[in-house]
């Protein structure tokens, strides 16, 4: 079994709604649609209050070159365009819907599958820009960019990511077994756009025996290779997913491309087949509701811009111990101060947890165990780095590295003096950015 | 009488201290090196905290451009017009006076005035808490309460207090390195006149918005804008802000001001001071 | 005459050389291993300390700052070979037991402190006061470190037994651990007190 | 030039004093010494000391007490080993005519201040009273001797011993008529 | 062979400068904050004491012994090791400024370093030749070093120790000096 | 709905299970064959001073916490070990007010005054047992000897050697050795049972080989060449192994993550410069035992090792930022 040579942990898998079907969740009766909902500069509003919209009409439009479109999820009256909680922690500027129940799609799209090998690889780019698609593992890096890599960079692996490391999320794993098809077409489009150079690959971890069967199913005879993964935290991470399938490791400052690898989300393929063969833009997605706060923990399918809330809702609601509910995995994701913020493109779980160990959480002091060096799989010093961020040293953070640091948070997991290692990590580089900022102001 | 050593002693003695002395009179003159006296001398007068208020990274660069300069506009804030006239006289030069620069607080979002959205449990810093979220304040341009700018304070001026970042006056110098500490911005450097009114509210937010967030808060209600006789406040994106060159302090604003907590700041012991000069 | 008063008496607590300035401590450590070295080593200082501190004022203004300092070191180095000499002649004792940390008072940099910071800028009369001031505030530290490594390493205090000729003292104060962490102990005390008065 | 001369003139006046003040101090200084050794002769034997003669044969000296008659009391000799756990140490031992120990005198050790030291305690040095060259076994109880070794401190008791044996040795070779008698 | 063995062993080891001789303790608390001025602070030491001792060795048998004025010993020593100290910095102001910035005021304080002096003082009391006396001389002086660097080491890492207040700087330099002093009696009894 | 009252932090949001209080009492179980077997040859006495070390240790750390204000820390097992090791490492016949200033040492001294777990650059049971070996020569070199009704006192074989030489040591068993009937500190005498305790500990993961083997390693290399030269005055390596403090020391002293260095490279250092510092003080030195010297020279240097690895990859990382 193949798996990243440096670091990495094993936290429990508690992959509870491992076995459960994808749900379809009814429309709620007013949504929240996000003008950021990928890296990059966010979408500028094309309605105003008061205008009618329809399901997968375009309601904010990229603005500027790392950016993408946003569409209405579903068809209703603009209530108000305002800078309300975003899941990510903050406030963006986002369209309030009041849905009509209709759910009618706008003219020209949800049109039946057509073969998208006729079409030339600017048609199918455009067709992926305009669907507003973005990476949907986490960070929402808009696919169109994506695909169209420098013309200097050959690209010769490209990596379906099916590893789905974190615990708890399951989302994954279900379209994997539930769409394996349009998974399969979705990455042979990507391929595709690289004029055969390029051998697909899709890295699949080992404690998901059914998706693996499934996807090597689907795959037969298509020259995309399946490759089981150990089961080892952040497998999922794009640097590691890439060393664990091809042994290349991605320097400092370097980029998926500049080793030839591209490397797309499970999700991202399906939303890419339904853009290009059936015109639907990215209006809605898969998630993992679970953790143990929550009455009934499921994957569901659920229109862009329902709120945590009314997701609690159909899921049961959560249970009085609730004390954090957290978008994305528990290692990687955020903790929300509200139940009114919306779900985006990027949000693959809403968990509902009771974090017991908050309460009497206290920092100590670094006993030097050396456990996270070991944990850390981009083989940094996160003790040390903690240290020259607690004390304010962050021209020494950026020297021992800062920005290699991709916030798995492997190392906070196994500090046994309970340091917040990645949240130091996170503050020295907020205050780095913000010298620079200030510096280039 | 001579003792038997005395003859031995002193010559031995005496011709090594020539031969050293001759030595290091010869050396020293082989290899001067040319300094500058005047800059030890302004190095010594500055207050050595090098807090970067002068645009200079340290006291002794602010000394050494002086003396190259004599630029008698180069001002230190901290030491104030005292240590001005000293450089002045130092340099045979007539210094500028510095503006009384002070820093003020735009916010006055306590934890009796500011409701809370969540708990925040975490690293206790303002910096650290806004990668969470932001902000433990359903305002989320309020001072946070978590002190990431005391740290930056040379002068030992800041403290919180109920949640509220508060600043001594006596002990602030109006260096300005606490300002870019804030990621909320609520620090503002002014001059110390400015002090006696402002409009202590931050927020962007639309009136309900803010209402609802905070009792301090400027709804950007216009009311005050109307009532000015000297036309001295304008509303600039949702907040007020008063144009302190036309402003008498007269005070009417404060009457007419809804917010359960005047979001307007008078400052009664700034004004007499300001009479009496 | 309060400005005199306090040139005598700052040396002794509030500028004390030792605790506050931390100057000349290898005397402090090496030779406090009894009270009666301690008061020696002390005394002997002081006299140094007074005599150069007087002769440097009264020449300073005659000496060119390019040999100040090896002019400094001659004068002081003078003094303490007139005490070694007068040690060695009137108290054989003292002398084996302080060993050559007499000659080495040449080299206290509390001396050559004072005469580079006090005593080559001030009048006679205040250099005198300064020089007597500063010296018992090195004997008041080097009495104190002494006795307490005295009475806790060797259960003596100026040599008489405190307890019984079975009773264990700390042995580990006699020897130089002793020593630095003695003065580690007294330095701290001497801080956490002045910040307490500095609070009050 | 100044420099120059100043120093040299500092030299000069340093210099003239100090072989002023060494010219007095010269024989105090002397008497001093002499005063010293004297000292811890005088506390080796337990009468006063009326007439002291000091005789040097090659290395070692020989402190020969006789009281006003000129009849010899006691004689005392410097002894030194390197066996100590520090090593050397240097002791004045005191015998009778007949080469029976009076007492010793540690007067150079670097043994450890609290064990090794204990050398000099009266209690250690109450058992070498009265023994001579001849008869016990010089060595520590140990090793089949006499010598009650210090706790902790074997090998400075065993080095104390060798110091007084050969301290023995030395006056057994100077004075052997006396040891006949 | 064997002779100089046990002098560089215990002049680095066992009759440390600092830990057993209480000498340099002045330069050992005030110029070890960081390793490479430690280290710096260390050379300037090395430098002019094995240099010292050299020309006072030759001063001592020279001069005072066949003259009969040994009592004008410590004078001479402290006129030649102060000049000499001065001499350096003089130099070393034109030769590198970096290094002299580094050093600063403490090139004067090599002066009264104690350690200078001292060695060049032990080296005459404990009877050693020339040669061996410049061997002792540059031992005492690596020993020096040793304490020196090992301390800035320490005092580096405590740089952002929850030390109480008291103890901050000074005092928690001398328990640390304490502890390594202890730790260095290991080394008891090796050269007798 | 009712808004909820959430409570914010930063990820991750689950955590290990490991904590310093696992660490630590790991640790201390590691030590508990050790301990019985000391109970069982030294009886009452040696209990004695066990539990007054662990209760002197934890009272000073709760004192020390109130004291300076601190968050209570004297229940996180790291005061506990230290007792414990102190313990270990003093003689069983220890009059208890020694055992009290020995914890007094370790804890006030060793570790609050650095600033507590974490800042502390010695080992404190080490520094304690230094203090008390040359404040109290004669009381910490009078060993009992196993089994004997009386608290009669007997030299270790380290001592036996340093004063006697080899010829002293005919009676030596190597077998009383491994099991602990010899004199010695409590925690010297039975290697086996200490070994037991170790491979708890690499079972666990707490301890890794590096420090332990190269600190025994070269113990052994180096006493053993020079057993080879001379046989007849230096003891076989199997004997250095056996006596003395070396397995408790390698295995639980050396190994203490705060004092030792954090990369292979510098543990293997730290471990080889322990080795030849105790071979050379117990072959040459005055004291009969030098692990506890070694260790501690050896803590000294730590930050040194450390800046030594730091600085490389300070140097890397400035070398590929000019190639980039």
């Amino acid at each position: 079994m193949k798996t990243f040579s440096i670091g990495g942990i094993h936290p429990p898998e508690s992959k509870l709604t491992a076995s459960k079907a994808v749900e379809k969740m009814p429309v709620p009766s007013e949504i929240v649609v996000s003008m950021s909902q990928h890296l990059g500069k966010p979408a500028k509003p094309l309605v105003k209050v008061g205008d009618e919209v329809k399901k997968g009409q375009r309601i904010g439009e990229a603005d500027g070159f790392i950016s993408a479109h946003i569409h209405a999820s579903t068809s209703g009256k603009v209530k108000s365009v305002k800078s309300v909680p975003h899941p990510g922690g903050n406030y963006s500027l986002s369209v309030t819907i009041t849905t009509d129940g209709e759910d009618t799609w706008a003219e020209g799209l949800n049109t039946a599958p057509i073969d998208w090998k006729g079409l030339s690889k600017e048609s199918i780019i455009e067709k992926i820009k305009d669907a507003g698609i973005v990476g949907m593992g986490g960070a929402g890096f808009p696919s169109s960019v994506k695909l169209s890599p420098p013309p200097d960079k050959t690209i010769d692996t490209i990596i379906l990511n099916g590893a789905e490391c974190e615990p708890f999320l399951t989302a994954d794993h279900r379209v994997m077994v539930e769409s394996a098809v349009e998974v399969i077409k979705g990455l042979e489009i990507i391929t595709s756009l690289f004029a055969g150079k390029a051998k697909p690959y899709i890295g699949i971890e080992a404690n998901k025996p059914d998706a693996i069967e499934a996807m090597s199913k689907a795959a037969k005879g298509t020259g995309i290779e399946i490759v089981t993964l150990e089961t080892k935290y952040p497998q999922g991470a794009e640097k590691q997913l890439i060393n664990a399938i091809t042994g290349r490791t991605i320097e400092e400052g370097q980029l998926p491309f500049d080793k030839g690898c591209l490397v797309h989300n499970i999700g991202t393929a399906v939303a890419i087949y339904d853009a290009v063969c059936c015109n639907r833009p990215l209006v809605e997605r898969v998630l993992t509701v679970s953790g143990m706060e929550i009455t009934s923990a499921r994957n569901i399918r659920a229109v862009i811009g329902t709120r945590f809330s009314d997701i609690a809702a159909f899921c049961g609601d959560m249970t009085e111990k609730t004390n954090q509910v957290i978008t994305g995995g528990p290692m990687m994701g955020r903790s929300q101060f509200t139940l009114e913020v919306p779900i985006t493109k990027t949000t693959s779980g809403i968990l509902f947890i009771n974090n017991a160990g908050l309460e009497n959480s206290r920092e100590r002091t670094c006993i030097r165990c050396g456990k996270c060096i070991d944990a850390c799989p981009q083989s940094l010093e996160p003790w040390l780095l903690g240290n020259e961020a607690q004390f304010r040293r962050f021209d020494e953070a950026e020297i021992y590295g800062l920005a290699n640091c991709t916030e798995c948070g492997s190392c906070t997991f196994v500090c046994p003096s309970k340091r917040e290692l990645v949240h130091w990590i996170k503050y020295a580089k907020a205050l780095v950015n913000n010298r620079k900022q200030r510096k280039t102001a | 009488m001579i003792s038997e050593a005395f003859i031995p002693a002193v010559t031995s003695l005496g011709s090594l201290a020539l031969t050293l002395g001759i030595i290091i009179y010869f050396v020293s003159k082989k290899f001067y090196v040319e300094e500058d006296p005047m800059v030890t001398i302004i190095n010594g007068i500055l207050p050595g905290v090098n807090c970067g208020a002068c645009a200079y990274p340290s006291c002794n660069q602010f000394a050494e451009e002086l003396v190259r300069t004599k630029d008698t506009s180069m001002t230190c804030p901290v030491g104030g017009p005292d240590l001005a006239a000293k450089l002045g006289e130092s340099l045979g030069i007539e210094m500028a006076e510095p503006k009384p620069i002070t820093c003020s607080v735009i916010c006055q979002g306590n934890s009796e005035n500011a409701r809370q959205s969540a708990e925040y449990v975490g690293i206790q810093d303002c910096w650290a808490a806004m990668q969470a979220f932001a902000g433990p304040k359903q305002c989320r341009y309020s001072c946070l309460g978590l002190g990431s700018c005391i740290a930056w304070c040379d002068f030992n001026a800041m403290r919180i207090e109920n949640g509220l970042i508060v600043i001594d006056k006596d002990l602030c110098t109006g260096c300005g390195a606490c300002v870019p500490a804030c990621p909320t911005g609520v620090l503002v450097m002014q001059e110390k006149k400015a002090e006696r009114i402002f409009i202590a509210c931050n927020s962007h937010d639309r009136g309900a918005d803010t209402k609802r967030a905070c009792d301090a808060g400027c709804t950007a209600c216009q009311k005050c804008v109307k009532v000015c006789p000297e036309e001295a406040i304008v509303i600039e994106n949702f907040v007020a802000r008063i144009i302190q060159e036309k402003c008498t302090a007269c005070g009417k604003c404060l009457e007419v001001c809804p917010s359960k907590v005047n979001c307007i700041v008078l400052k009664k012991d700034m004004i007499k001071s300001k009479q009496v000069s | 005459m309060n400005e005199a008063i306090n040139t005598l008496t700052r040396g002794f607590i509030k500028e004390n050389p030792v605790t506050k300035m931390l100057l000349g401590l290898c005397p402090v450590l090496a030779v406090t291993t009894t009270a009666v070295n301690g008061l020696g080593m002390g005394l002997a200082t002081t006299f140094v300390l007074i005599g150069s501190n007087v002769v440097i004022s009264m020449t300073s203004k005659m000496i060119p700052d390019t040999v100040r300092i090896p002019s400094f070191v001659l004068i002081i180095a003078t003094f303490v070979t007139i005490v070694d000499m007068l040690i060695k002649a009137f108290s054989p004792e003292l002398n084996q037991s302080l060993g050559i940390f007499i000659p080495l008072i040449v080299v206290n940099c509390m001396i050559l402190g004072r005469a580079e910071a006090f005593a080559s800028r001030s009048g006679v009369w205040y250099s005198l006061l300064d020089g007597i001031g500063m010296g018992i505030g090195f004997t008041l530290a080097l009495l104190a470190l002494a006795s307490i490594r005295e009475v806790l390493g060797s259960g003596t205090i100026f040599n008489m037994p405190l307890i019984g000729e079975d009773g264990t003292p700390l042995l580990v104060f006699a020897l130089p651990p002793g020593a630095f962490a003695g003065l580690g102990a007294i330095i701290a005390l001497m801080n956490a007190l002045e910040k307490k008065r500095g609070v009050n | 030039m100044r420099p120059i001369i100043i120093l040299t003139i500092v030299g000069l006046i340093s210099a003239s004093l100090l072989a002023f003040v060494d010219d007095i101090t010269r024989e105090p200084i002397a008497q001093a010494k002499a005063l010293m050794e004297r000292r811890a002769i005088e506390e080796v034997f337990p009468f006063p000391l009326d007439s002291l003669r000091t005789i040097t044969a090659g290395e070692t000296s020989f402190f020969e007490a006789r009281d006003t008659e000129g009849k010899l009391k006691g004689i005392a000799v410097k002894s030194s080993t390197e066996k100590g756990y520090s090593g050397k140490i240097e002791i004045i031992l005191a015998v009778e005519p007949d080469h029976t120990i009076i007492d010793y005198k540690v007067i150079y050790t670097n043994e450890t201040p609290g064990l090794g030291d204990k050398i000099s305690k009266p209690k250690f040095r109450e058992q070498f009273k009265g023994k001579t060259l001849e008869g016990p076994i010089w060595k520590v109880h140990k090793d089949g001797g006499f010598v009650d070794e210090l706790t902790a401190a074997t090998i400075s008791s065993r080095a104390i011993t060798d110091a007084v044996h050969r301290g023995l040795e030395h006056i057994n070779q100077q004075y052997p008529n006396t040891a006949a008698q | 062979m064997a002779e100089y063995l046990l002098v560089i062993v215990s002049a680095v080891f066992v009759n440390n400068v600092v830990f057993a001789r209480f000498l340099g303790i002045c330069p050992y608390l005030g110029v070890s904050k960081k390793i490479d001025t430690a280290l710096g602070m260390g050379f300037a030491v090395t430098f002019v004491m094995t240099l010292a001792t050299a020309i006072t060795y030759v001063l001592y048998y020279g001069v005072l012994v066949p003259f009969k004025i040994e009592f004008m010993q410590t004078v001479m020593y402290i006129l030649v090791i102060a000049s000499l100290v001065q001499l350096v910095e003089i130099v070393l102001k034109k030769v590198s400024k970096s290094l002299y910035n580094a050093l600063g005021i403490y090139l004067p304080l090599i002066t009264t370093n104690c350690a200078i002096l001292g060695v060049a003082l032990i080296a005459i009391q404990d009877k050693y030749s020339l040669v061996m006396s410049v061997v002792f001389a540059f031992f005492s002086a690596i020993g020096f070093v040793l304490a020196i660097v090992i301390f800035a080491g320490i005092r580096e890492k405590l740089e952002d120790a929850d030390i109480p207040g008291p103890f901050k700087n000074v005092p928690i330099g001398l328990i640390s000096a304490a502890i390594l002093s202890l730790a260095f009696m290991g080394f008891s009894g090796l050269v007798k | 709905m009712e808004p909820v009252k959430l409570k914010v932090s930063y990820a991750p949001f689950v955590r290990s299970k490991d904590s310093i209080e696992s660490v630590m009492y790991n640790v201390a179980l590691a030590l508990l064959p050790a301990t019985a077997m000391s109970v069982y040859y030294f009886g009452i006495p040696a209990l004695l001073v066990t539990i007054t070390a662990i209760a002197a240790s934890v009272g000073f750390e709760w004192l020390t916490d109130k004291i300076r204000k601190k968050p209570d820390s004297c229940l996180d097992g790291s005061a506990f070990v230290t007792g414990l090791l102190l313990a270990l490492n003093v003689p069983s016949g220890l009059p208890l007010w020694m055992v009290v200033v020995g914890a007094f040492v370790a804890i006030v001294v060793t570790k609050h005054l650095f600033g507590g777990l974490g800042y502390n650059i010695f080992n404190p049971a080490l520094v304690a047992r230094v203090f008390l070996l040359i404040s109290f020569p004669v009381a910490m070199t009078s060993w009992t000897v196993p089994f004997s009704v009386d608290m009669q006192t007997a030299a270790s074989p380290l001592g036996i050697l340093k004063t006697d030489g080899m010829a002293a040591l005919s009676s030596f068993s190597y077998m009383d050795a491994l099991l602990g009937k010899t004199g010695g500190s409590l925690g010297e005498t039975s290697v086996l049972a200490l070994l037991i305790g170790a491979a708890w500990l690499f079972y666990k993961r707490y301890i890794t080989v590096s420090i332990p083997l190269s600190f025994i390693g070269s113990t052994l290399v180096f006493t053993g060449i020079f057993y080879l030269i001379d046989p007849t005055t230096y003891a076989s390596p199997l004997f250095h192994f056996l006596t003395g403090g070396l397995v408790l020391g390698a295995f639980f002293m050396a190994t203490d993550m705060v004092t030792s260095p954090l990369s292979l490279r510098g543990q293997l250092l730290f471990g080889i410069g322990c080795g030849l510092l105790t071979a050379v003080i117990r072959l040459w030195g005055g004291y009969p035992e030098g692990v506890s010297f070694a260790i501690l020279i050896m803590n000294s240097l730590v930050p040194l090792l450390d800046k030594w690895d730091l600085d490389e990859i300070k140097a890397k990382k400035q070398q590929s930022l000019t190639t980039a």
